[in-house]
């Protein structure tokens, strides 16, 4: 048998295959290199940037829970001139997409941002973080309202011609009705999802253990919740789907896709093997010659339910 | 490098610390003394995290194991404080881990003819026994060894061994000195001078001490951080301390996993 | 030191200590006898009764998911009819407070059930489940919409003068604005949080693993998001919280009392360990005297946050 | 009855097929054929949930490790197929485990004098074997064993040795006649008659095939079925299966864990 064909298109961008490295937990490529052939992925997504740097929360930072762990980093990011400056020059060196992932504390530097990034010719795309539920002025507001989901999409969609991902927040009574309202405004595609709000105490000392108090929640335990957000946007919406959320191994994205993903990201499964996203790339393929599936697209959605 | 290990020996050398030998590849004894390693501990997802832990010493040894007949490796000191840690201290000879090793920046030895002083608060003995076994080499080594109680104070018969002039005090009198180890290395180093560096692992209180003292004297201090750890290598800022220069607008965060953990005390701020 | 005091008072009902078990993972009590003594916990909480007896979901409807299980039971029950000839004689025989959790398909069942579980001296209260994902009908709207879950609790309020308490979802963008919803109406307390809804995919056979396709996530990998919204609701509403989540220790228990919570139930952690609950009570006890705390009461709410 | 239990013995007797024997309690010895018991694997959080499985054989044996001299013990007879039961395979003297048993409703062996017939698919041998041990006591047993292939046959030594004449039949072939068991059975059955009763445990689509068998020619039918489980007390409602009088208004479901895993074959709806 031939070699299974596991390349995607996502919003104009083709991929070797669906696999690319979430927002935040793959610094900015370069941290990985290491530990992963860049060239072994389909894409990756630089850490959540912002117009001017920022510091983020104070630390403790990361705490581990059942199955996953929460994050209060709180965006810290070098800035988008740091970032033109020191990080773009490797992105330059690598001959597989950069996604930037951004976000604004307000409306308008969703748009300024957008259009700084539409000038350079190595980000492949833009990932727009609606959903950070750390950082209250941003996240929350427009992660969780459709309306005002709606006009940022709307802004960034006007300020840049480069394939447009929104991500969406997980921590909503109804993700379809957002997906729909950032598919209206113009997305090319939607990653869901970001992180769970939660939170962990230390009994002990009758504190909460993050400095933020809550945090995200991220890795294995929030996989079902994830699928099923997939499943339901896939169902309703006509976008292409980044399939996001505890990923570990090439079943676990085959699973995402079957659900109605056309790409996955992977994320807490790079802090326990840095080489995770290879590996799992490489076990997609060997499902798929196990199976005699040719091509990785037939399971696009392919879910009998 | 990120590589497989086995276990070849995991002894409690004191009640609730385990000294755990695992084999390494051979490019693993390029590492500088207070570098670490994050272990994963099972490819299970309890605990889902590495855990990072200093490299206590590391080596080569003859064996049958291998067709090259040596075989490196790499030394933990560790103290059951967690899920773990507990769970580490029941590996055995042949058990398997992953490690990810050697990762961030260690200690920087500086003048060879100066006389090095270290500084450990209990499981901060870890890192200084690899950097004593080095620092030896060239020069006058002192060590000044804290705890809470005798069964937290390890090793020292090692570092005796390698010539380290030892000073030991507890919390509790149980050994040595009677106090905080701070204030024996601060006796000790007040109104003397010469060339001198300080390097120091331990806990965040004794750390902010020592680098206290450090700056009063002006030596130069090196320091080894802990924090939480997810990635190790730098990518999820989880790990951060403000650097000296942080301010809101202008961060300077500092990564313990890349950009230490060792730090010059200076680089740091102490709140 | 004398042994501390684990009494609590919630909604009138008085408990000898704070561990309840929770709907639908405790049957109606008896199931349990052979491995737990009901009097070393607080109370118990029956699986969740319909008017008419309810044939629930298809199976599959249980699958183990990292750190947690998803199940979608589909709340099948005996109906009032059979509860009242069958499972109340037990409730009789022990001298541990039975508290029935109920559901409607309509607003009109809700108010009868509570009408005629009013009249049973055996019932010591009522927890309304406005909040199971599984029930297209029920659940989903009452549970989601707070003007929809004002009226039955308002409606349930008028027909029992029973301790009422209302059981919320996490499914909501703002759960804050749900307790609200049912303190207004008359709830005397709040159960938080009732399941995640999740997905599970069998991979080889593309399909859902439950028959059902969704259902609820229980278990550990859910307790960083029930700690968050137990601490959230209870900051900002004036009612005692029972807290529910992947309570598995007495640690886990009394980190929820920390966030706020007054009582705690345990679910899942009843399937690994029969004898859960009564372990969890004398973890907490004994937690307490190692740290010199008298009164359970003191941890309620005292975070440091 | 919960209890702590220690592994004595964990063999693989055919590849990806183990018999585990471990201790219990003397009162687990009450047990019938057909009963199960849940296992707790380890005490973490993976796996999460307790594993079923049927009661293989159960017994007592001399002992140096009680005071009393005689040990209980019971074994299970597993197959891996997932995490869990990969994780049981590993498992060896002295590791322990957390029980429930004896669960659920076993066999009715019935009228001592009748012919029994035992249907088995592959690791639905297992409650079986412990059944053929009571039932041998009083008549004559015939065990119809069907798997895959050759391996996919365990114990037969066993039967046999008990003196149940068996019969074989594997899908490929390999071992026994050619094709599923259940017309193997069939055939057997055909055109006789006299007081028989089938027991059967294996695949849910063989015990359907068994079901209608027995239906058409009259025979009386104990099925043990296996669901998904989470509680295996009859608490959680996860394993049920439609009783025959079941509808949608007026439900009949019955837990496999509770009212089961044995039913008579007409008591359940076989759609
Ligand atoms: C660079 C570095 C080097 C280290 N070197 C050593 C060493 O040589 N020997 C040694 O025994 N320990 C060392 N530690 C600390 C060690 O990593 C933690 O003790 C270990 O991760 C705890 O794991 P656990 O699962 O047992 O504890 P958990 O169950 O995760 O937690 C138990 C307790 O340990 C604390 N803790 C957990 N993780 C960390 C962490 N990453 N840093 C600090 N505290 C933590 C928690 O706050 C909690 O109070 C080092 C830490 C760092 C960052
Ligand atoms: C009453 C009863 C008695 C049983 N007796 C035996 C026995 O004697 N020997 C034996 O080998 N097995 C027996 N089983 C099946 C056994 O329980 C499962 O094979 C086991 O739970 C799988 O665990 P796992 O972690 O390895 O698999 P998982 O990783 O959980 O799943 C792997 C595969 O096994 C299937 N599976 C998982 N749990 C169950 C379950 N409870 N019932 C059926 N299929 C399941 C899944 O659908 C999946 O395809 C019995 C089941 C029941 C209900
Ligand atoms: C440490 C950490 C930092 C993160 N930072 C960002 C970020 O900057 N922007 C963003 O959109 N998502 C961020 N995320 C969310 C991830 O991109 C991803 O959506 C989430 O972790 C779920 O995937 P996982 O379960 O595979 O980790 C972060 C997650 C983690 C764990
Ligand atoms: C099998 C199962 C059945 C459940 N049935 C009900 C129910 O009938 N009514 C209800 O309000 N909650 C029901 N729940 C939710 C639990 O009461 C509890 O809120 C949830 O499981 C979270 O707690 P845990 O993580 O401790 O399991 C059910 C949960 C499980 C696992
Ligand atoms: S541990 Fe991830 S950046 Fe340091
Ligand atoms: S397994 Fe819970 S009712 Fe049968």
């Amino acid at each position: 048998m031939n070699r299974p064909d596991l390349s995607v298109e996502l919003a104009g961008i083709r991929l070797r295959n669906p696999v690319m490295t979430a927002s935040g937990t793959f610094g900015y490529g370069r941290e990985f290199a290491d530990y992963l052939d860049l060239s072994a992925i389909g894409a990756f997504i630089t850490k959540g940037l912002s117009l001017r740097p920022k510091a983020g929360n104070p630390t403790p930072r990361i705490v581990e829970t059942t199955g996953g762990m929460l994050n209060a980093i709180g965006l810290q990011n070098v800035g988008i001139d740091a970032f033109v400056a020191e990080k773009l020059p490797f992105l330059r060196t690598v001959d597989t997409p950069a996604i930037v992932n951004l976000y604004g504390n307000t409306l308008d530097e969703y748009g300024e941002l957008a259009e700084r990034l539409d000038r350079l010719p190595e980000v492949a795309g833009i990932e727009v973080n609606i959903s950070c539920p750390n950082v209250k002025q941003g996240g929350i507001v427009f992660g969780t309202d459709p309306a005002a989901a709606r006009e940022v999409v709307d802004l960034v969609r006007k300020s840049t011609i480069k394939p447009l991902i929104v991500k969406l927040s997980p921590n909503v009574t109804d993700v379809v009705v957002m997906a729909r309202a950032c598919a209206d405004a113009g997305a090319d595609a939607l990653s869901l999802i970001n992180t769970l709000t939660g939170m962990a105490i230390d009994l002990d000392r009758r504190r909460p253990v993050l400095a933020n108090v809550t945090g995200g929640l991220s890795g294995p335990a929030i996989k079902p919740v994830a699928l099923r957000m997939v499943w339901q946007v896939a169902k309703a919406v006509q976008l292409p789907i980044i399939g996001i959320g505890g990923i570990m191994t090439g079943r676990d994205a085959l699973e995402f896709m079957l659900a109605g993903a056309t790409a996955v990201q992977v994320g807490t499964a790079n802090f326990l093997d840095p080489s995770a996203a290879g590996r799992i790339a490489r076990e997609m393929e060997q499902y798929l010659t196990e199976h005699g599936v040719d091509d990785v697209k037939e399971l696009i959605g392919a879910l009998r339910a | 490098m990120q590589f497989k290990s086995m276990v070849l020996s995991n002894l409690e050398v004191s009640p609730g610390y385990f000294r755990m030998r695992m084999t390494a590849p051979p490019a693993v004894i390029g590492a500088t003394p207070g570098q670490f390693v994050m272990v994963r501990i099972n490819d299970s997802i309890d605990p889902l995290l590495r855990r990072p832990f200093g490299i206590f010493d590391l080596g080569t040894f003859d064996t049958e194991f291998t067709d090259c007949g040596r075989q490196s490796y790499l030394e933990i000191l560790f103290r059951v404080v967690g899920k773990g840690t507990a769970m580490l201290s029941r590996f055995h000879r042949g058990d398997h881990l992953d490690i990810l090793a050697p990762l961030g920046k260690g200690f920087i030895p500086g003048d060879p003819s100066g006389e090095k002083i270290l500084v450990g608060g209990g499981i901060g003995l870890a890192p200084l026994y690899f950097l004593a076994k080095e620092l030896v080499k060239s020069g006058k080594v002192r060590l000044f060894a804290g705890g809470r109680s005798k069964e937290d104070i390890l090793c020292i018969t090692e570092f005796e061994r390698l010539g380290v002039e030892t000073y030991v005090a507890t919390d509790d009198g149980t050994l040595g000195e009677n106090g905080l180890v701070t204030e024996v290395m601060e006796r000790r180093l007040e109104g003397r001078s010469g060339d001198r560096t300080i390097f120091a692992c331990g806990p965040h209180p004794m750390l902010r001490a020592v680098a206290t003292i450090a700056q009063r004297l002006q030596v130069p201090c090196q320091v080894s951080m802990e924090a939480y750890m997810a990635c190790g290598v730098g990518a999820c800022l989880g790990c951060v301390m403000k650097g000296c220069n942080h301010t809101e607008s202008t961060p300077d965060y500092r990564c313990v996993c890349k950009d230490g953990p060792v730090f010059d005390s200076l680089e740091l701020q102490w709140d």
